[in-house]
């Protein structure tokens, strides 16, 4: 089909960027789980395949180690707007963003960080409990998603929300990067659905695929109600913190090194 | 009481300055829709607002047209709730008033969705913890319970009349307390999270409420050449001042609280000192027309008796109050939220730094349509049904 | 009333405009032509009930592939890619016929 | 018509009847106010007294039902919202008596329907009106109460064609348009669609015989269309002045 020939164009692009990037990049810490494995990046030991297990079982998790998170890099970025046609208008206050790159300056001084954020996916979204009409939901395995069908465009969600998780379409996207998926018509509020149509076919979401393929494999995605997956290991090797935790919604994304 | 005999008449609105301020709101309202479909059919990016500032002037004009709604029906349930006769002249007129301020409101909030066209989808799928659905609720049957308390008073059902008074009153707080719970409650935003927010916005509602009404009952009585009692304006300027007394102790009170916290230091400096022009439409705006310039007038012997006085304190305020909501909903979303304390923040997402909201001429022209739009039917209103005492005299005018 | 005669031979016009407006029973009534898939006979349902329910069962259809997560449902939008290849021969035909404007292809791909 | 299944002949053959009782009956029954000879002239005072001022009042009692809303405004209020929400029914549907449906037409369709399906709350405001209200229930004669109820029917039969059990649309607008033209075609056998159908050519049928004739009438009511000029022109009765 010529629209995976283009998607996997696309992916190489991102790679040979990627590649020149890890060359200069510089790894300020190195992590202690880098350290305890020999070496070895633990989210490479991560495949593409997910273990999903019986229904209302799971619940999906990503961890983040901002340690190898780089600037240049944008391969997680690139990808997801790839996979879920999420629109860029050139103009910063309509763009859409389902996962985005920040730098964090200490105000003390000290070493830049480099890190992506994207919807925490909380096991207390207040999106969700102030959207009038149930248009978010949590689904059986803890991914918070929008109902795009039922969406009124209030736009409670987005004062809600403490992450700036969500964005509003506020014009006409253009084509489809990937036809599989839909994308929007403008007047809804959207956001990261950790690539829920890939999870449900076994897959990972597209931005932690492509950070271990071309990025610095420092998104490690699994089910944190398996103990025996790779995401449980790392976090009871690792001190891992979510954003803003004080508030109580139980992010269900965590990092390393904030 | 005696139980003073008011005769309620339509209007003549025959004038040829009727008909123009009919045309001259009629034009403006079509405007206004007209705004709302150009919305509707391009997308928001026609407006002011952003990723950053979601919530823009149309809520703010929601927010502001209910408070003016229940103020509004406070002062007419006051006749027949607490026995005030002498208010009774107004109670249609105010009655009347309040339920098309709050279906404006309402038109400002379901026109402002992205999908207006969606508008069945809250009656078959709704979140009841939602503070908007509530509100969506509490909206729809108090526009119900206005219509029949008007019902009521024109087919002179007194005892109906005293009972929908009286769930008027009660039904006004509820909407107020859950507008203001809309902000209040959500616990993401520094400027918004108060548990001050819903009796403020009640206090609000009844100053700027009685202020429309006191401008409203002058217009109408005036261009209608209709004789109105100064001793009634001059009541309500009182009730005016001490509403005024209150919101000025609550914003106070909430102001104090959030400054005194070393944590919030940011926050209040941008708001109340640095802010640039949203710290001027606080202090001039919302504290000097809202509060502060009315009350002199309204406190000063010398001026709190004289209807000229009396009525430029009512317009201050409904400016004042105006910008209240405005300083309510716009700088909650300009100052940016803490996520990584201690760090800066820099990203493609207009990430930690003050994102400013101007106000686009879609939405000046959508506010002002849908006012005109509620200032429309008023007019027409008066023409068609018996809404307007022959002569509103206070009690010593009996 | 000056004319009665004038005045119902004018109503009688009016109320007739269709039927000149059809061709006078000359033509036969329109009906949508729409081009069969190639690579199968029978949709998933009997043509009867896709005619008239096709939405109803997309529609409810979605509710559990979004909400549940269950893309192994019979009745997906994705599904009637798999036949219907063009969009413009075969759905827009009906829609375009009937008045019809739905607002699936604004975001769900199909060629 | 040999391929016809019986179900659609009987409907066929049912819609044109109802068709042909429905035009005759209304020209029968305008073509007799028509000719109705009026002996004086009785315009109701105070009356335009120009032919401009009298069609003025006519558009403006056919716009906004203005006689009416002097008389009784409750009763205004219902029957107003009631016929402009029959606007909206109509829009809704024209799509299926026009080909090809012309863009606007289709374009206004969600708005329409957002009104269209407000039709059975002003009817049963009214039912509850002839009912509750002593006055009306005195004067109301089960004519009255029939009328409103068939309407809702209809009104309640499309909204269930519309919302509870689909019918195939395309089917529906072809057996319509090879009616209009003359060349019958099959009809799609969905109950809720020979319900609504049925309902419809009832109401057709006994439209010109009942109060409905109303909106034709209003043009030949001798009160409402009658200069209010005798002292400047005599009236002369038409066959009198022969």
């Amino acid at each position: 089909m010529p629209e995976m020939d283009r998607r996997s164009l696309l992916k190489m692009g991102a790679a040979a960027i990627a590649g020149t990037v890890i060359g200069n990049g510089v790894t300020l810490y190195t992590s202690p789980a880098r350290a305890e494995e020999g070496g070895g990046p633990p989210g490479a030991a991560a495949t593409n395949a997910l273990e999903i297990p019986s229904k209302g079982k799971a619940r999906w998790g990503m961890v983040i180690d901002n340690n190898k998170c780089t600037a240049q890099c944008t391969a997680c970025t690139a990808a997801c707007r790839t996979e879920n046609n999420v629109p860029l208008f050139g103009d910063e206050r309509y763009d859409g963003h389902w996962i985005r790159k920040v730098t964090l300056t200490p105000e003390r001084g000290g070493p830049e960080k480099h890190l992506p954020l994207l919807c925490n996916h909380c096991d207390q979204p207040p999106c969700q409990h102030v959207c009038p009409v149930a248009a978010t939901f949590t689904r059986h395995d803890g991914i918070v998603m929008i109902d795009k069908h039922r969406c009124i465009g209030c736009r409670y969600c987005m004062i809600a929300c403490p992450y700036k998780a969500r964005t509003f379409v506020f014009k006409e996207t253009s084509e489809w990067t990937n036809k599989d998926v839909p994308k929007r018509a403008h007047g809804v509020v959207e956001k990261c659905t950790f690539c829920a149509h890939l999870i449900d076919q076994g897959k990972i979401p597209a931005c932690v695929e492509a950070c271990n393929k071309s990025g610095e494999g420092a998104m490690i995605f699994g089910d944190l109600n398996n103990p025996g997956s790779a995401i449980v290991k790392y976090i009871r090797a690792v001190a891992t913190k979510g954003i803003r935790e004080d508030l109580g919604l139980e992010p269900k994304v965590s990092y390393t090194g904030i | 009481m005696a139980n003073i005999k008011t005769k309620f008449t339509v209007i003549e609105g025959n004038s040829a300055g009727y008909w123009l301020l009919v045309a001259v709101l009629g034009l403006l309202s079509l405007g206004g829709f007209w705004s709302s479909y150009m919305m509707f059919l391009h997308g928001h990016y026609m407006t002011g607002m952003t990723n950053a500032i979601p919530w823009g002037f149309p809520i703010v004009m929601a927010v502001y047209l209910i408070g003016l709604s229940a103020g509004s029906l406070v002062l007419s349930a006051l006749s027949s709730v607490f026995g005030r006769t002498e208010f009774k002249p107004l109670a249609r007129i105010s009655a009347l008033l309040a339920a098309l301020l709050l279906i404006g409101a309402l038109m400002c909030i379901i026109l402002d969705w992205g999908r207006p066209d969606r508008i069945l989808v809250p009656f078959y799928s709704m979140n009841p913890r939602s503070m908007f659905s509530l509100n969506g609720m509490l909206y729809s049957t108090y526009i119900g319970i206005c219509f029949v308390y008007l019902w009521a008073m024109f087919n002179h059902k007194e005892k109906l009349v005293k009972l929908l008074g009286f769930t008027a009153v009660f039904w006004a707080v509820l909407v107020h307390s859950g507008t203001g719970a809309i902000f209040g409650f959500v616990g993401a935003r520094e400027l918004y999270h108060s548990p001050l927010l819903p009796p403020s916005f009640i206090a609000a509602a009844l100053s700027s409420g009685t202020a429309l009404m006191i401008l409203v009952l002058y217009a109408t009585f005036k261009f209608t050449g209709r004789q109105l009692d100064d001793g009634l304006i001059r009541r309500l300027g009182l009730y005016l001042a001490v509403f005024i007394a209150v919101v000025a102790y609550l914003v106070f009170i909430e102001n104090v609280t959030r400054s005194y916290w070393p944590g919030n230091y940011a926050v209040q400096k941008f708001l109340l000192l640095f802010g640039n022009k949203y710290s001027l439409i606080f202090w001039i705006g919302m504290i000097g027309c809202g509060l502060l310039f009315p009350f002199i007038i309204l406190a000063n012997p010398a001026t709190g008796k004289s209807i000229g006085w009396i009525l430029v304190a009512s317009a201050l305020v409904v400016i004042g109050v105006l910008a209240e909501r405005y300083i309510i909903v716009i700088p909650g979303q300009v100052m940016p939220m803490e996520m990584f304390p201690g760090y800066h923040i820099a990203g493609p997402f207009q990430d930690g730094r003050m994102i400013d909201y101007y106000l686009s001429p879609m939405e000046i022209l959508f506010g002002a349509g849908i006012t005109a739009f509620v200032f429309f039917l008023y007019a027409l209103s008066l023409k068609f049904f018996e809404m307007t005492p022959d002569k509103a005299a206070g009690e010593s005018g009996n | 009333m000056k004319r009665p005669a004038a005045t119902a031979a004018a109503l009688l016009a009016l109320l007739a405009a269709p039927l000149f407006y059809a061709g006078c029973g000359n033509a036969k009534a329109p009906a949508p032509q729409l081009t069969k898939p190639t690579n199968a006979t029978e949709c998933v349902e009997p043509a009867a009930t896709m005619r008239a329910n096709h939405m109803n069962l997309l529609r409810h259809e979605r509710d559990n592939i979004v909400r549940e997560g269950d893309r192994s449902r019979k009745y997906r939008i994705e599904g009637c890619a798999q036949c219907h290849t063009k969009r413009a021969e075969f759905c827009d035909r009906c829609h375009d016929y009937a008045g019809v404007k739905p607002e699936c292809f604004d975001c769900h791909y199909l060629p | 018509m040999g391929g016809l299944s019986l179900l659609s002949l009987v409907y066929v053959a049912l819609s044109y009847a109802a068709a042909a009782i429905f035009v005759g009956g209304l020209m029968r029954k305008l073509w007799g106010y028509a000719v109705t000879p009026n002996p004086l002239c009785i315009p109701t005072t105070p009356s335009p007294a120009t032919k401009g001022g009298v069609v003025a009042r006519l558009a403006l009692n056919i716009v906004a039902f203005a006689d009416l809303f002097k008389g009784n405004r409750w009763t205004w209020i219902g029957g107003y919202a009631f016929h402009v929400i029959l606007i909206a029914v109509t829009v809704r549907h024209l799509r299926l008596f026009i080909y090809p449906v012309p863009p606007l037409l289709a374009e206004i369709q969600p708005l329409a329907l957002l009104i269209a399906m407000l039709l059975p709350l002003p009817l049963v405001y009214l039912l509850a009106r002839r009912k509750m209200v002593d006055r009306y229930a005195w004067i109301s004669s089960p004519a009255d109460y029939g009328v409103l109820i068939l309407i809702l029917l209809i009104a309640l039969s499309g909204l269930g064609l519309k919302f509870v059990s689909h019918s195939d649309l395309v089917g529906i607008k072809h057996f319509l348009l090879g009616l209009l033209m003359f060349s019958p075609v099959d009809m799609p056998a969905h109950p809720a669609f020979i319900i609504h159908l049925t309902l419809v050519l009832m109401l057709a049928v006994y439209f010109p015989y009942s109060k409905l004739v109303h909106a034709g009438g209003v043009f030949f009511s001798p009160t409402r269309m009658m200069v209010d000029d005798p002292r400047e022109r005599r009236h002369i009765n038409p066959w009198a002045a022969k």
